[in-house]
């Protein structure tokens, strides 16, 4: 069963089009991976399916609802949960501030909860503390949650947004280039961790990534774009073999002169 | 060797205060300290700490703007000013008793919060700052145009009120009420600062787009952020009129949001004893060094602009890390 | 100093971006005349190799000496005055400019307005089709287009040494034979060019040697002959 | 007088106005389409260009008496000493701020400009200054129409400042440069471009307009204080933005729109002129909700 | 580090309280309410200048009931909040009485203050009519009321054989106020306001407003705010090609209205308090102000002058410093001959006769008219 299933995406930009009818779904429990050159607009589609962007047409159906025209906070809510290309976390604030931002839209007590302090305010806060941390021990930070997030090494800060995306309870979680600026023992621990997430939690990922090694090892289904339109859609294995993919990536032997 | 010994002696001091149970006693010893003041002061310096405490109770209203949502409001004085002139209108044109007007002063206040900020609040924060001084201006020209408001002279004869059978009108009983007040400022942004929402200001603060993809409302939760402040400003404005008895427009002018938003940059935004000790500053400074005269706006802008460039914390210190 | 040939050598640099490690210990030299061409996956760093250059970004350690002399620590603007341009990627071009307002924004430096009417006028006739547009926006134009105005803008400072950041990027394929046959115009004409490229069985015809970079490092080097012929190379971009 | 009249007369009274507003105006768009910050201490550079005029005319009015020589020389001395105060404040207060986040270098701006009208408020000891050039009363009457010769000189003065202005930033290469750092900073790093340089120059240019729409103000309505800038502040960045910030042609449009806008706007029956600021303040704050980018302006690409 | 700089301004902060506290038993105080700082500080210093001098004049003749007169001056900023601050200041420094009040927006709020402390209080040039309702009793106003100043211009007007007038205030409370009572007045007598409009503080263009007057053809305009825009206007009024009558109010009285305003305030007619320069009984007081100020003194001086001098003879009249006795003996005054001209009290405690005069610009000086 699909998860999320794009179909005819159209993106463009002051006339110029970003995404042109770009289809393709991620079935429930899979890692699946978009790759594609530098410019084929593979942020482009993520920031479309979380709301970021508006795409002009096309249909986005996630968990079984059209989730097109809802802001990125309401997708968030419905269960996609995403991480950023250069990281985007909360620097001033702790590890387990972060992280608990993730809780926030599962959990629901305002102003008034706050200053009065009500049982449900109580509950909440011990909730939210909860989930926050066993986020991070899932991801082996535990021990560094009061640290100041951007004071943290870059591997570890990659974690926090990992955590923190992972509080948010998803059903499917987006990883803009999560291997980018890691090193070789670093992506080793990436790939555990992504294999971890789906085993243990059961969450279905899509990522977009440009190591090439790390992608096809863990990925279950590859989908290649270049232009914002899709070339080929495989296995590992097949993509890999696949003439365009490698013209795309390497050009063609008769472009040149 | 003089500073060695001075710095150590600092240290420990700072390294004291570290422990729960020492900041508790130094907050005791403070809060007595206010609570006495008044058995052997005058009424001058009276009316001056309630000043402090008034200032206070509206810095940590726009802290809730500036210092914890991040962002620019340049007309806080109109949340203020609506605050004030409804309770002044209630009470001197329709004889509404004083503690009923509390409500509504709030009500009013937060109202015009949500339409000043529901549309605006998607603007970006140069526009948002402009957008907010504007709005200021257009509250003061439309009190000062208004019969209801009593026009360009203001509102005179606001009866004081009555607690309990006393007449609140000495500087004594002010002194009380707005410490009371700026207690219960200090103790709700407290609670709001160290809860699911006053995260969220913050999470937007340092960055909308990751805010927005961990399912935060960008648009609501600073909304939210706009009504409680405006709801600081209008309970501040209520008692303001009741204790001057006389309002007018020329209160509210750009000069007093800019004022308000100067106490809150100077102590720290976002920190609550930066706060208060930035809205003290602000009433004790020109009153300790009156000789300064005119002078004082331009000292203060000019600590405000070394401020910003040296230390964008302000004067009270970051937490520790 | 030891090869007056040299025109451009790394020693040693390391760049990083924000947190992360960039470039780790690159060194490289290109020689004068040469076309010399960076290869890699995206993201392997080649587009931070030339930031570092052309010091829009700033090498934390080592050192970059150009034509002879220490650049490590000049500013952009002053390194473009040596001759040495960089044509970043993505273009870059004044939108919202004319064309001609763009070339002229190139010889910025330039005080001379012959010369410079000299330089366009030779800009135009390696790029008629910019001629035919001269006062139109820039923003009109088509990728193909834009690449080719963004190297005539480069060439109006009349450079040494010209860093090109994947000139080939979206584009179609005949243009990106218009494009490489432009370059190996310039290269003819005297300008030594270190050529950033994601295509790289094109790249490798046009350079004399390369090099090829992953996760910041680089991993191979070797003249053009050899590099076409490394299997590893496809491992670099797809994955082993 | 005639509806016509009336109306001939405040399509005049709009158009002198409106070309004070466009004055300032381009100050406040040419800084923000550079550097994207709003500069709120542009309406008391103005202020100031008033003042460093009124000062220079005095010291030179004993030699060339008050004149039309002796103002205009004094504007363009003030221009200059003005011109040199911006890129003063850009140099201490702006630039250092440009990576910090927004609210912090806005704060600093608000300092800034509280700095300068206060600061001179303490040297003038916020007395009112007579700004006495006394140029009469002379003009052109077309029957109910009147149009004095100080406010055609004004008029005339403002616009060859901005032809002059249009056609450096359009026709010389400095003027380019500029356009083009409103673009895309580092490509002009790129072409050898010195960033700071011209951002420098942008303030001496936009800085030094501002005083000579105060120099022109101070010999026009004879007085100055230190508060002047604020309202004249407030209305230019409006025409700013209703032209489009960042937008140079835009500036000169929405000045005179808001001119003539303000001029009819007096004339509206049952309103009275007490409602005027309510009006363009919610003009404002409605253009800013619902076309943020003015009616010149570009549609700036969406977040991230 | 933040303990030490904490410590350091509590404590400098409290010596400062402490020390303005300060007082000699010895010495009768009097308090002075006016504003030294912000956009009103020269009438405000002016006033101060002027009640000084009549304290030392006083001091040199042997004091009050023995008693050496000292000042003490609390800066109300013209500012209603720095207003009840100064007022506060001036009664917990047990002032015996008060004089001062220049600004009606910023005394209004005081008048309670000094009520609820029973001090009396002199208001020497604020004129409102809305402090008339505000007083508890303790206040004497010795500056002609609004009423008096609408009756004086109203005069003016039927006296010119004006028809339609046009009004214009600058909404602040002491501009709106006399304008409002003027047109109501006016309208009252039958005759019509054309035109009543607001100028917005600080604006300096007018010509928009200039030619929506010129086009209701108002045969008198009547300015009634102060001298600053009060300039632009009657400026900008002229080079529109208005030619007829132009009156201001009391507020615009100043010398800089004429210099700002230059040539074009030839012949604008000005109702005034009695200024220094037009009263016989001020000779004195001018060359006196004049040698130990170094320059000529302002339109409230006399005023306030005065005041002082009447309070001082209230207090002797009374005979002890007792507060309710010295509000007794101002209520009782009767026709004390100050410089400014006889002052009795009506039941409301303000000026029994009017004491305003008409002023012409002439040849760039005002004079007085006829």
């Amino acid at each position: 069963m699909a998860l999320l299933e794009v179909e005819d995406m159209v993106l463009s930009f002051s006339g110029l089009e970003v995404i042109r009818k770009l289809g393709f779904s991620v079935e429930t429990g899979t890692i699946a991976s978009l790759i594609g050159p530098n410019g084929a607009g593979k942020t482009s589609v993520f920031n479309c399916l979380t709301g970021f962007y508006r795409p002009d047409s096309g249909q986005i159906t996630f968990n079984k609802r059209s989730i097109r025209r809802l802001k990125p906070h309401k997708i968030t809510q419905a269960g996609m949960a995403r991480t950023f290309q250069n990281l985007r976390l909360f620097k001033s604030m702790t590890v387990l501030e972060n992280v608990m931002s993730g809780m926030h839209c599962r959990t629901s007590v305002g102003a008034m909860g706050a200053v009065f302090h009500t049982q449900s305010q109580r509950r909440e806060e011990e909730l939210i503390r909860l989930v926050s941390e066993e986020c991070l021990s899932f991801v082996g930070l535990l021990d560094k949650k009061d640290r100041h997030a951007g004071n943290l090494p870059y591997g570890d800060q990659r974690r926090v947004e990992w955590a923190r995306a992972l509080a948010t309870k998803p059903k499917l979680l987006l990883l803009d280039e999560p291997a980018a600026g890691l090193n070789h023992d670093e992506k080793q621990e990436l790939i555990e961790l992504i294999l971890h997430i789906r085993n243990e939690l059961g969450i279905t990922i899509l990522l977009i990534e440009h190591d090439m090694g790390l992608v096809m090892k863990v990925s279950e289904k590859i989908t290649v774009i270049d232009y914002g339109k899709k070339i080929a859609e495989g296995s590992a294995e097949e993509v890999q073999n696949n003439p365009k993919v490698i013209e795309a990536y390497l050009g063609s032997e008769d472009e040149a002169l | 060797m003089n500073t060695s010994s001075n710095t150590s002696m600092v240290a420990n001091i700072a390294n004291w205060l570290q422990h729960q149970h020492n900041r508790l006693v130094v907050l005791l010893v403070m809060a007595a300290l206010a609570m006495f003041f008044p058995l052997i002061a005058n009424n001058y310096m009276l009316e001056v700490l309630t000043n402090a405490w008034f200032y206070t109770i509206l810095c940590l209203g726009l802290n809730i703007v500036v210092g914890y949502a991040g962002l620019l409001d340049l007309g806080y004085a109109a949340f203020f000013a609506v605050g004030a002139y409804t309770t002044g209108i209630l009470t001197s044109q329709f004889g509404v008793n004083f503690w009923l007007t509390i409500p509504a002063a709030v009500f009013c206040s937060m109202v015009a919060g949500i339409i000043i900020g529901g549309p605006t609040l998607r603007l970006r924060s140069d526009y948002l700052a402009i957008v907010t001084l504007g709005f200021g201006e257009i509250v003061r020209i439309i009190a000062r145009n208004l019969e209801i408001t009593g026009g360009a002279s203001g509102l005179i004869g606001i009866d004081r009120p009555y607690f309990f059978g006393i007449e609140l009108s000495q500087g004594i009983h002010f002194y009380y009420v707005f410490l009371i007040l700026a207690i219960i400022a200090c103790f709700v942004s407290y609670r709001l600062q160290n809860s699911r929402l006053g995260r969220a200001w913050q999470y937007v603060r340092e960055d909308e787009d990751a805010a927005e993809a961990m399912g935060i409302n960008r648009v609501g939760v600073k909304l939210y952020a706009y009504v409680i402040g405006a709801m600081f400003g209008g309970v501040a404005g209520a008692f303001f009129a009741v204790k001057m008895t006389a309002i007018s427009p020329e209160t509210f002018t750009f000069s007093q949001s800019v004022l308000i938003l100067l106490g809150v940059v100077l102590g720290g935004m976002g920190k609550i004893p930066g706060v208060i000790i930035g809205a003290f500053a602000l009433v004790l400074f020109p009153e300790v060094f009156r000789d300064l005269g005119s002078m004082r706006m331009l000292v203060f802008a000019i600590v405000m602009l070394v401020i910003m460039l040296y230390r964008p914390e302000g004067i009270w210190p970051r937490g520790k890390s | 100093m030891t090869n007056s040939n040299i025109i451009l050598e790394l020693q040693n640099v390391e760049t990083y971006y924000g947190k992360i490690h960039a470039l780790r210990n690159i060194s490289c030299t290109v020689n004068k005349g040469e076309i010399v061409t960076l290869l890699g996956a995206n993201g392997a760093g080649k587009s931070t190799t030339l930031r570092t250059i052309s010091a829009l970004n700033r090498a934390t350690a080592g050192k970059i000496t150009f034509m002879g002399e220490d650049i490590t620590s000049k500013q952009p603007h002053e390194i473009v005055n040596m001759g040495l341009i960089h044509v970043p990627e993505g273009r870059r071009i004044f939108k919202g400019m004319t064309i001609e307002e763009n070339l002229e924004l190139g010889s910025f430096t330039l005080r001379d307005d012959v010369e410079r009417k000299r330089r366009m006028d030779h800009v135009f006739e390696i790029f008629p089709v910019l001629h035919e547009r001269r006062s139109r926006d820039s923003a009109m134009l088509s990728g193909g287009e834009q690449q080719m105005l963004a190297m005539g803008r480069a060439m109006m400072t009349k450079p040494e040494l010209l860093l090109l950041d994947e000139p080939s990027m979206g584009l179609a394929p005949f243009l990106v034979k218009e494009i490489m046959r432009i370059i190996v115009r310039l290269n003819k004409e005297g300008v030594t060019i270190l050529l950033v490229e994601q295509n790289a069985r094109v790249a490798l015809q046009l350079a004399s040697h390369g090099y090829v970079l992953e996760t910041g490092k680089i991993v191979i080097k070797g003249d053009a002959e050899t590099l076409r012929q490394d299997e590893s190379i496809v491992k670099a971009y797809l994955g082993e | 007088m005639s509806t016509t009249d009336i109306i001939l007369q405040q399509l005049a009274n709009g158009l002198i106005m409106g070309s004070f507003y466009a004055m300032v105006a381009l100050g406040y768009t040419m800084v923000y389409g550079i550097i994207k910050l709003l500069n709120f201490a542009h309406g008391d550079l103005y202020m100031v260009g008033g003042f460093v005029g009124f000062l220079i005319l005095s010291a030179i009015s004993s030699l060339l008496g008050e004149s039309w020589t002796a103002i205009v020389c004094s504007m363009v001395l003030s221009m200059l000493a003005v011109g040199m105060l911006g890129v003063i404040i850009q140099r201490v207060a702006y630039r250092p701020m440009l990576t910090a986040p927004r609210l912090s270098i806005l704060i600093t701006a608000l300092a800034v400009s509280m700095i300068l009208s206060n600061g001179v408020m303490t040297i003038t000891d916020g007395e009112y200054m007579a700004f006495n050039t006394d140029l009469g009363f002379d003009g052109l009457d077309f029957g109910n129409v009147f149009i004095s010769y100080t406010q055609l000189a004004l008029v005339i003065s403002a616009s060859v400042l901005m032809v002059i202005l249009y056609l450096f930033v359009n026709k010389t290469l400095y003027g380019k440069a500029m356009r083009a750092i409103a673009i895309d900073q580092d490509a002009c790093k790129l072409m050898g471009i010195n960033v700071n340089k011209i951002i420098a120059l942008t303030f001496f240019i936009g800085s030094s307009l501002a005083a000579a729409a105060g120099v022109m103000a101070g010999v026009y309505y004879g007085s100055l204080h230190f508060s002047m800038g604020f309202v004249i502040g407030l209305k230019a960045f409006t025409a700013a933005v209703i032209g489009g910030i960042g937008s140079i042609p835009g500036a000169m449009l929405g000045g005179l729109l808001l001119g003539l806008l303000e001029a009819f706007g007096t004339q509206i029956p049952f309103i009275g002129s007490e409602w005027k600021d309510v009006f363009s303040f919610g003009l404002l704050i409605l253009l800013l909700i619902l076309k943020p980018t003015g009616i010149l302006g570009k549609t700036e690409i969406e977040r991230m | 580090m933040q303990t030490k700089k904490m410590t350091a301004l509590v404590g400098g902060a409290l010596a400062g309280l402490l020390m303005l506290s300060q007082a000699n038993a010895a010495d009768l105080k009097i308090g002075i309410m006016v504003p030294t700082t912000g956009s009103e500080a020269t009438a405000g210093k002016d006033m101060e200048n002027s009640i000084k001098l009549a304290v030392n004049e006083i001091n040199k003749a042997g004091g009050v009931l023995g008693m050496n007169v000292v000042t003490i001056t609390g800066d109300d900023g013209c500012d209603p909040q720095m207003a009840t601050s100064a007022a506060s200041k001036l009664v917990s420094s047990d002032v015996v009485g008060v004089v001062g009040g220049y600004c009606s927006g910023a005394t209004l709020p005081t008048l309670k203050i000094y009520g609820d402390a029973g001090t009396p209080f002199v208001v020497a040039a604020a004129n409102s009519t809305k402090l008339i309702d505000a007083n508890p009793g303790t206040s004497f106003q010795i500056n002609s009321t609004g009423f008096d100043q609408v009756n004086t211009a109203v005069n003016l007007f039927q006296s010119k054989g004006i028809k339609k007038l046009a009004i214009v205030h600058q909404g602040d409370g002491y501009s709106e106020d006399l304008a409002k009572l003027t047109k109501e007045k006016w309208t009252a007598m039958g005759l019509e306001v054309v035109a009543y409009e607001v100028v917005n503080k600080g604006e300096q263009d007018q010509s928009s407003l200039v030619t929506k007057i010129k086009s209701k053809a108002p045969d008198a305009v009547f300015w009634t705010a102060y001298y600053s825009d009060g300039a632009l206007l009657i400026k900008q009024l002229r080079q529109a090609g208005f030619r007829k009558l132009i009156a201001v109010g009391d507020g615009s009285n100043s010398p800089k209205l004429l210099e700002i305003a230059g040539k074009a305030a030839e012949g604008v007619f000005c109702f005034s308090n009695p200024t220094a320069d037009y009263l016989p009984a001020a000779k004195a007081y001018t060359a006196s102000y004049k040698s130990n100020y170094n320059q000529a003194p302002d339109a409230y001086g006399p005023l306030a002058y005065d005041g002082m001098k009447l309070m001082a003879d209230a207090i002797t009249r009374a005979g002890s410093t007792d507060k309710a006795a010295i509000v007794k003996a101002l209520k009782e005054t009767k026709a004390f001959n100050g410089i400014t001209g006889a002052v009795s009290f009506t039941d409301q405690n303000t000026l029994a006769k009017s004491n305003f005069v008409v002023l012409v610009a002439k040849g760039g000086k005002w004079a007085l008219n006829k």
